[in-house]
């Protein structure tokens, strides 16, 4: 499958048009129904977080949601947006679980791979899924 | 699918039944709801997951938020949910250990923690 | 309801979620379900134009779908790509029905209003739809 | 939504039950199926589209053309179509002056034309 993209204003409403436009292309390239779940969750996270970073620096641009299967087995999917990683949370360290930094422990936990780009004007959040398998176990265990 | 919100007493609890999707767009009711039963008294509550089908980070911010408030009255929030989905995001994020976690409403109503 | 974005690759497989996403917006915008199956089937009718001028002119760039509603009772979308509107199909003049020209049919009779650009590189088919209510009944009875 | 197909004999008709969405993607399976149905000798086709969900041109040109080729065969392709949707694109594009359309199977099995 080649990349679609979308883009959207930077406000709340469309975290959900997001998440249902990600789950058609995962559906489409053959993504089992539980790792869909996980790419959901993960895409809405890194949206949410854009979308946050976008209101906070007043940046009036869209966030852009690209996906797609460079084989029958990868889904990737980039999340793109103005805002930066600050350091701490660039996911080079797993957080101690607890109130703070929920969204970016869910990302690291559920993708099978993650690559935070920033600080710049643009952050991006790139994540891979497996299409046809569960994550690895220790993703979960391992917390 | 929006979000939706029903209340009711079971004995000393008061049952939250919370069905559809919480987000960034969504969670504010939520929270909204849990600031509203706790300004008129429930301090006992039970938020019954059953009927979640999307659950993300902001969700379990607000969660968290009204395990707080509840406590600050010497209160219990605990947790119906049965979805291996969700379970899932509670058992990455560490939260299985900061809330009672129940199968059935009836598991929920007879723990007496 | 600010302006949505999808690109898509000029592939018959990614009109079912071009037709998927302009759906969730226009439900977002508050249009019946009624005028949504309009709007799907012109959009559809759009898209699928739009990806077989791509294919005849070999053009490999994405097909664009944008929209979004300036007032609370209008919905506009736009199907952007490669190809050209050749004369006698500009939505000028009424075609017989029969065989020909279903699809251009289609979207002038579903549409409260259309405009075709073209022939440049680019070509456009602008609709509005009315977010409430349904077409003029005109619309039907005049064919 | 996949497209879905399903044909049996009754009497001399032949019923094709299509459902799901009908479009660019989709049609070629559509298209396929009426030829090989007129290949194999069916010749008076019923085509059921009491399921389907959605239907563009690019549908009503494969019904255009399995009508074609019924006829070069004296045979007839009659529709069976009950929802307002559907049937306001036969509407629109002329196309109810060119096919036989019938509020159920029943009446279509039982129209002698
Ligand atoms: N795309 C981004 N741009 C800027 N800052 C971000 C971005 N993503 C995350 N952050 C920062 O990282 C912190 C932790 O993110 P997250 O785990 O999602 O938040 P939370 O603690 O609200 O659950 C956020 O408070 C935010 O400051
Ligand atoms: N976006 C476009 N770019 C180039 N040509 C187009 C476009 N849209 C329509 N056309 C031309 O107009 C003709 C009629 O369009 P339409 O009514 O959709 O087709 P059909 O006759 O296949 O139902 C097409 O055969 C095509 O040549």
């Amino acid at each position: 499958m080649r990349d679609v993209e979308l883009h959207v204003p930077p406000d709340v409403q469309y975290v959900g048009l997001v998440r249902l436009v990600v789950t058609a292309g995962a559906r489409q390239a053959g993504m089992t129904n539980e790792r869909i779940e996980d790419l959901k969750i993960a895409v809405s996270e890194a949206t949410t977080n854009a979308i946050q970073a976008h209101r906070r620096e007043q940046a009036d641009g869209p966030i852009t949601l690209q996906f797609g299967s460079a084989s029958t087995d990868q889904f990737h999917v980039t999340i793109l947006g103005a805002g930066y990683i600050p350091t701490g949370v660039d996911g080079s360290e797993s957080t101690a679980a607890g109130e703070r930094n929920l969204g970016l422990t869910l990302i690291r936990g559920l993708a099978d791979v993650v690559d935070f780009q920033g600080p710049t004007t643009k952050a991006s959040v790139h994540m891979r899924f497996t299409v046809g398998l569960t994550p690895p176990a220790a993703n979960v265990d391992s917390l | 699918m929006e979000l939706t919100l029903n209340h009711r007493k079971e004995g000393d609890r008061t049952v939250l039944e919370v069905g559809g999707e919480v987000d960034v767009y969504t969670a504010p009711k939520l929270r909204e709801k849990l600031v509203e039963l706790v300004g008129e008294g429930h301090y006992q509550i039970v938020v019954d997951m059953t009927k979640v089908e999307f659950l993300d980070s902001t969700g379990l911010g607000v969660l968290v938020g009204g395990l707080k408030r509840v406590r600050s009255h010497d209160g219990s929030l605990s947790l119906v949910c049965n979805q291996e989905r969700i379970l899932k995001i509670f058992r990455i994020t560490g939260l299985t250990k900061v809330f009672p976690i129940h199968d059935s409403l009836d598991e929920a109503l007879q723990d007496t923690d």
